[in-house]
């Protein structure tokens, strides 16, 4: 038989409970309850990442290696869910989403998110492609939700036949990795590749193929073509969501995989680096270089996400201890200033109607608090200091130069320079741009939590941009205790 | 016979012998031009649906892989069984959520061509 | 004809039948301009599919692959298909614009995946043998010990899909959501926001100054 | 030492910033009282600091605290005091205060003048730290405050386009130059584990850092210092910069921030000195920045831009002095710069203020009506050009002594041109905004309130007998204060009559022709056309700038983009043409897709915006294609070539 230890499992459980609880009281109670859910949605996460967080420290799995915990995937899960956390609050703003199945909604993204846990604690091919997919599948239904909204469901049908595709391509590669190794784990995957005689080119095109379903979920070029479009038509707290968590769980699964495959990946090792280099270049230039034309902001983050992945991969091409540490920096990082970012997105688009740069000119003038809020987490994603998006660049690029790897360093800094020039434009509308009819339009209010979120976000934005010592005391212990 | 070139020759028995006897590589070849069928079937189709089912198509030849592969291995190997169930049933799963969108658009265009939902772009 | 045995030829009469069959029919699923006849030629695809599996010794798999593909996916697709088209409706062109490059590029694909799957080695196939437990148990014993977390996931993976899909696919609005004109409007404010192009031109005046 | 001093002068700063921003409106002066208070003790601190280390040279404090563990390495906070540092601190802490006090004049009324305070203090700040930082990262940091602050105050007046691209022009500008830095820091720190000065003076001297890494080290650093301290070729922002309030022009643009790269240079010689090739390259930069922006500022118009160009052509001589090695130099003639440029700007500020024109041709016989203004402006322009006995008469002296002793002729006799020069355009300046015939502006001017006046007077002072240090027998020379090692600085007296000479020949030729006007000033523009439109144009950097850079990289971005969306797609749609023609499915297609990739040559950037915009297709299958192309290459790639 086979033994269960449900401790482990145990905040994964509580996301699902917790989401079919929401769905069940928003069916039973109907309307009465709709102030409810949000509440108790936060509540449910938090309760699930302080279930997490307790389980720090452990290096275990269960059921038979199939779900690997380690400290890696604990912190991974906590950015997680606190993504999680930050958008059901900034749910509570975004008007277009009304009241209509809010329950659903909720326990979607409940859903969603433990998902994407099992995804980063995946210790099997099988788990981790069930884990992928659905994490997957619930995007497409989050994405697709404003089903009145022409942008919505194609930005929904896009994602879904891009993602269907990926995993299609993806699956091809597991299976012929099963093919050479008749096992689905991914422990024994090494093993048996390392202990048999098998062509390592295959080896490499058989994790390439199976990489292109990661790649999708993160956003890497050459699978980042679905990222603007799905972006630009998502409901904004669900971009938010798949900016975040969703690619924090990508990464995770991708570090992992690619520390474990590392040994067996060896003997093609150059052929590997490789490709991952140029993986990340093109992500980082493509990324910055296409930013630069856009005039949508949430397409403008999204070619951002895009480059940032860039640089997030060239940690983990680096490997050891000084990568893994970068990528989770870089991670905390990220969460911080990207939902900052996105969520005073949402509060100028509830606030005026548009996502485009034109609505954000004079903002400096109409909503000060506002303008300066999102300077600084634009000044954080251009990487200048003093804010936690500065070290996250800057732990990558020492990494990266430490281990040798030089010209990801100067590809990287000259992305990072051209990606000035994107954010500046946003920082040019709200300055310096004038329109006096914007001035006449109201501003409308802004609901508390979203300036919760926002104000969470700065603190992280700064402190850590200060003080980093905490989140790299966090990411060594990450290291030292990573499983398998 | 002509000349000097026997026709024949090409049908040499260890080549009619690797024709005939199906090994699992017969199997893996199958499943490589399925999955290109279900590629380019995404490529080129305008209809949502059918390329909806042109994933179904690349599935399938995954599945075939696997089949292929886990009876290679002998007849007590599951696991690859056991990843078949597990791809059905998330093409089910994906097939319905997928479904789904398609009908919201269609409520909208009254169309599912692919290539009239372009209003994001570049 | 040396070392070839009867059996042996039968079962590779079958094999190439019913590949035959399978890469036939997928071809016509991607060709048929018809795309009630698709439908009908993937159903097809499948079964045939489900004959290889016959022939590797899943008899379960089999049996599953009719079940889900052919009689749950399959049909599911064929009630899209009637809701959303007439099946008399004259298509007008049922390939992209880009196409030809679709082709190609598959066939490239197509070439180099036949390169790589040649190269993979594998043992030709064992004999039967004794197979005392069967393939239905020991599928369901590896679902309930190994698998047993990716099975339960799934379980929540279709519930989910399913409340999903009710929610986006059902038509009227059920409660709480905004009233029809006022969803009218909104739509209709989007569609400006997306059509007012706006030019762009901010770089080069950015620029321009320097 | 205590090491509580200098870390007081620092803190008081931060303090008054902190205090300005969250509550200055209910503080007297509206908040600018703060800042007045607390560099008015910074500045005291800073005598202190400066005294104690003058008596004992000793007591140097080098202390470093744990900031960022890496676990192998580790990256500190720590601050470093000597005389060096001591003398910045004191130049720093005077101006500043000159400038804030200054300032109570100039931005009276303004309706943002809490938040002018605020911007002030910030900057003073971290100039301060950089001042104070004893390891390249720490500098950095501040190094990319004073950035940002000078950012804010550049754009002070947002309102106006000018100003606000001012600030954006600057930001960028002196980004790509602090991005040459980082590289240059983080190769040093590769390579050595540290960024500490001591360490990496110590490991550079001793050759335990390989000279690749040194060259680059070096040259990175230099790269920041050329952004920072605008010299050739990333100066182009310095004179858009007057933009800006014209009391920041003379704190950031003239005194300090500028000269936070001539300070790098000069606090990282020992880095440079080990790699002789770069220290040749850093001379003839300044050399020719100095000469360059000199020719320009000849034929300027407006007062500001002529000092701007001055600004550059000065920090061209000291980063010249710094590249021959004479760092001393270089930091004493910063020193009198900060005085008598501040001076000058705040002189000119107080014409503005009361003129409200910046161009030079619509004054004209101010000196009548703005006595005290014109008499510390004059003193201000004799230290500039070099007049014997004031300040910067000695400190362009030693300059120009280091360069002819350490064999550079040429390098030599271009800086003594530029003397001419800088005589010539001043005392331009001075003819024909203070003598002559008075304007009809000139005849309402006033003279400036009395705090306004008296920071200049203060100044004024200061750019008289700044140099009298240098004078044997009356000081110990600035190598001395400075805490350098000495160079044997004698008196040269060829070297300084020929720059006694030369400076009267550029005042004599200025008075020729614009006060005496002997000679048309027309007729010289006329005679010399091509010349003058080149000079008046400032050589065409900018235009140059806009063609081989901007537009370049705009185009690059572009092609990029192309290459994502146009190649791509008009490949797609090159593809299904020739298939639609062949298989004659369809009679007709977009031409334009094909003719817009004919024309690519010819694209001009909207037109090629354009064009993005009608053929991209935002279809998903395009995207499938793409993606499986990109795949397919990988992995063939991986396959066959690597």
């Amino acid at each position: 038989m086979v033994d269960i230890d449900f401790s482990l499992l145990l905040p994964e459980l509580i996301l699902i409970g917790g989401a079919f609880f929401i769905i069940a009281l928003d069916l039973i109670f109907r309307r009465r309850v709709t102030w409810l859910l949000l509440p108790v949605s936060v509540l449910i996460v938090a309760f699930a990442m302080y279930v997490a967080i307790d389980l720090a420290g452990t290096v275990a799995s269960t059921v038979m290696n199939t779900f690997v915990v380690d400290t890696f995937s604990i912190v991974m899960k906590v950015i997680i869910m606190l993504a999680t956390i930050f958008i059901l609050m900034l749910t509570d703003g975004y008007k277009p989403l009304g009241n209509a199945h809010q329950g659903e909604f909720v326990g979607l993204i409940l859903l969603a998110s433990s998902a994407m846990c099992f995804m980063v604690s995946a210790g099997d091919m099988v788990m981790l492609y069930v884990a992928i997919e659905f994490t997957s599948i619930i995007s497409y239904i989050l994405v697709g939700y404003l089903r009145r909204n022409p942008l919505s469901i194609e930005a929904g049908i896009k994602y879904f036949l891009f993602g269907a595709v990926s995993s299609a391509i993806m699956l091809f590669g597991m299976s012929l990795l099963y093919v050479l190794t008749a096992t689905t784990n991914l422990g024994g995957i090494v093993e048996g590749i390392m202990h048999g005689a098998v062509n390592p080119k295959i080896v490499l095109v058989s994790v390439s193929l199976f990489m292109v379903g990661l790649a999708f979920k993160m956003g890497a070029v050459p699978m980042h073509l679905w990222v603007p479009d799905v972006y630009q038509g998502a409901p904004t707290p669900i971009t938010a969501y798949i900016s975040v968590a969703s690619k924090t769980a990508g990464v995770a699964a991708f570090l992992r995989i690619a520390f474990w495959f590392a040994p067996m990946l060896d003997v093609a090792s150059g052929e590997w680096v490789n490709i991952l280099s140029f993986v990340s270049m093109a992500s980082m230039v493509l990324g910055t270089v296409i930013g630069i034309l856009q005039n949508n902001l949430k397409r403008l983050l999204a070619y951002s996400a895009i480059s940032h992945i860039g640089f997030i991969i060239i940690g983990v091409i680096v490997g050891q201890e000084v990568g893994m540490i970068a990528v989770v920096y870089y991670m905390v990082a990220y969460l911080f200033m990207t939902m900052g970012a996105f969520a005073i997105v949402i509060m100028v688009a509830d606030a005026t109607g548009g996502y485009e740069l034109n609505d954000y000119v004079m903002l400096s003038k109409r909503k000060p608090s506002l303008a300066l809020l999102m300077t600084i987490f634009l000044i954080s994603l251009a990487g200048i200091p003093p804010t936690v998006g500065f070290f996250a660049k800057f732990y990558v690029f020492a990494a990266a130069i430490k281990q040798g790897y030089i010209m990801l360093a100067i590809v990287g800094v000259l992305a990072s320079v051209v990606g000035l020039f994107m954010y500046a434009r946003v920082l040019k509308a709200m300055y310096l741009d004038k329109n006096d009819e914007i001035m006449k339009k109201p501003f409308g209010a802004i609901p508390p939590p979203s300036w919760a979120v926002v104000g969470l976000c700065l603190l992280g934005t700064l402190i850590f941009g200060v003080y980093p010592k905490p989140i790299v005391e966090i990411a060594r212990y990450c290291c030292n205790l990573f499983g398998g | 016979m002509i000349g000097s070139i026997n026709i024949l020759d090409i049908l040499k028995p260890e080549l009619i012998c690797a024709i005939v006897r199906v090994t699992p590589t017969h199997y893996l070849y199958v499943a490589g031009i399925v999955f290109c069928i279900g590629l380019m079937g995404v490529m080129i189709r305008r209809n949502a649906i059918a390329i909806l089912m042109s994933i179904e198509l690349m599935l399938n030849a995954v599945n075939i892989v696997l089949i292929a592969g886990g009876r290679a291995y002998g007849p007590k190997t599951y696991d690859a069984s056991s990843f078949v169930i597990f791809i059905i049933a998330v093409a089910a799963a994906e097939a319905i959520v997928g479904l789904a969108l398609i009908l919201a658009a269609y409520r909208h265009m009254k169309d599912i061509n692919i290539d009239d939902m372009s209003i994001m772009k570049w | 004809m040396t070392g070839l045995e009867t059996e042996e030829i039968l079962s590779a009469i079958v094999f190439y039948l019913l590949s035959g069959v399978v890469v036939g029919s997928s071809i016509l699923v991607i060709t048929l301009r018809n795309i009630f006849r698709s439908a009908l030629f993937l159903l097809l695809a499948f079964f045939a599919t489900a004959g290889l599996f016959i022939t590797l010794d899943a008899e379960f798999i089999a049996a599953v692959q009719v079940l889900i593909y052919v009689g749950a996916i399959g049909v599911l697709i064929l009630f899209a298909i009637m809701l959303t088209r007439r099946i008399q409706d004259p298509v007008a062109k049922s390939t992209t614009r880009s196409f030809i490059l679709g082709a190609f590029v598959s066939a490239a694909f197509l070439f180099f995946l036949i390169l790589i799957l040649g190269k993979i080695y594998l043992p030709p196939f064992p004999e039967t043998g004794a197979d005392t437990e069967g393939i239905t148990k020991g599928i369901g014993r590896m679902l309930l010990t190994y698998y047993l977390l990716p099975f339960e996931v799934v379980s929540v993976l279709l519930v989910g899909a399913l409340i999903g899909a009710v929610v986006i696919a059902r038509k009227e609005e059920a409660r709480g959501g905004e009233p029809p004109e006022v969803a009218l409007e909104r739509e209709r404010k989007d569609r400006e926001i997306t059509d007012s192009k706006p030019d762009g031109n901010g770089l080069e005046q950015n620029d321009r100054k320097h | 030492m205590n090491p509580v001093l200098p870390v007081l002068i620092f803190a008081l700063p931060v303090l008054s910033f902190g205090i300005t921003v969250l509550i200055g409106r209910y503080f007297p002066l509206k908040g600018a009282s703060v800042g007045i208070l607390g560099l008015v003790v910074s500045f005291i601190l800073s005598c202190v600091v400066f005294y104690q280390l003058q008596v004992d040279p000793t007591r140097t404090i080098d202390l470093s605290v744990t900031w960022l563990d890496f676990g192998e390495y580790t990256i500190d906070l720590g601050i470093l005091i000597d005389r060096f540092a001591a003398v910045m601190l004191v130049v720093v802490t005077l101006v500043s205060l000159c400038v804030h006090i200054y300032s109570l004049g100039y931005m009276k009324g303004d309706r943002r003048f809490t938040t002018y305070y605020a911007y002030l203090s910030l900057f003073t700040m971290s100039m301060l730290g950089i001042v104070i930082s004893n390891n390249l990262f720490q500098l950095f940091v501040f190094w990319e405050l004073v950035g940002v602050s000078s950012y804010l105050l550049i754009g002070f007046w947002f309102e106006r386009k000018p100003a606000a691209m001012a600030g954006m022009k600057a930001f960028v500008v002196c980004r790509i130059g602090d991005f040459g830095f980082l590289i240059g820091i983080l190769s040093l720190f590769v390579a050595t584990g540290t960024f500490s000065f001591g360490a990496l003076f110590g490991l550079s001297q001793a050759g335990a850092i390989s000279s690749a890494v040194l060259v680059v080290g070096a040259l990175g650093i230099f790269f920041g210092a050329v952004g920072k301290s605008a010299q050739l070729p990333l100066y182009v922002w310095l004179p858009d910069a007057m933009e800006g309030p014209t009391p920041v022009s003379a704190l950031i643009h003239a005194a300090t921030m500028v000269a936070a790269g001539v300070y790098l240079v000069a606090r990282t010689l020992p880095i440079f000195s080990t790699v002789p090739q770069i220290m040749e390259v850093v001379a003839w930069v300044g050399g020719l920045t100095a000469l360059f922006s000199a020719t320009i500022a000849v034929a300027q118009v407006d007062i500001k831009r002529i000092l701007a160009y001055s600004t550059i052509s000065q920090l061209g001589y000291m980063m010249l002095a710094c590249g021959v090695g004479a760092g001393a130099s270089a930091i004493f003639h910063l020193s009198t710069h900060a005085f008598f440029k501040a001076l000058l700007f705040l002189g000119a500020g107080s014409v503005i203020h009361s003129l409200h024109t910046n161009d030079i041709r619509e004054m004209g016989g101010l000196f009548s009506n703005m006595k005290t203004t014109a008499t510390v402006f004059i003193i201000g322009a004799l230290s500039l050009a070099g007049f014997p006995p004031f300040s910067g008469f000695f400190s362009k002296d030693e300059i120009m002594v280091s360069v002819l002793e350490s064999g550079h002729v040429w390098l030599y006799w271009i800086v003594v041109f530029t003397a001419f020069l800088t005589a010539f355009y001043i005392f331009r300046l001075i003819f024909i905004a203070f003598f002559g015939e008075q304007s009809e502006r000139s005849k309402h001017a006033e003279e400036s309130p009395k705090v306004m006046t008296v920071p200049m007077v203060v100044l004024a002072v200061l750019s008289v007998v700044a140099g009298w240090i240098a004078i044997p027998g009356v000081g110990p020379g600035f190598a001395e204060i400075g805490g350098f090692e000495l160079h044997h600085l004698h008196i040269n007296w060829s070297a300084m009559g020929t720059s006694f000479l030369v400076v009267l020949m550029g005042i004599g030729v200025a008075w020729a022709i614009y006060s005496r006007r002997f000679v048309e000033s027309r007729s010289i523009y006329n005679t010399f056309k091509p010349i003058s439109k080149l000079l008046e144009n400032k050589w065409y950097v900018d235009e140059i700038y806009n063609f081989f850079i901007v537009q370049p990289v705009i185009f690059f971005s572009r092609l990029l983009f192309a290459f994502d969306m146009v190649i791509v797609d008009g490949a797609v749609n090159l593809a299904g043409w020739l298939g639609v023609r062949l298989s004659k499915f369809e009679g007709e297609f977009d031409l334009a897709v094909v003719d817009g990739a004919v024309n690519g040559t010819a694209w001009t950037a909207r037109t090629f915006g354009r064009a993005v915009r009608r053929i991209q297709t935002g279809l998903i299958q395009e995207y499938v294609i793409v993606a499986s192309v990109a795949i397919l290459a990988l992995i063939i790639i991986g396959y066959y070539l690597m």
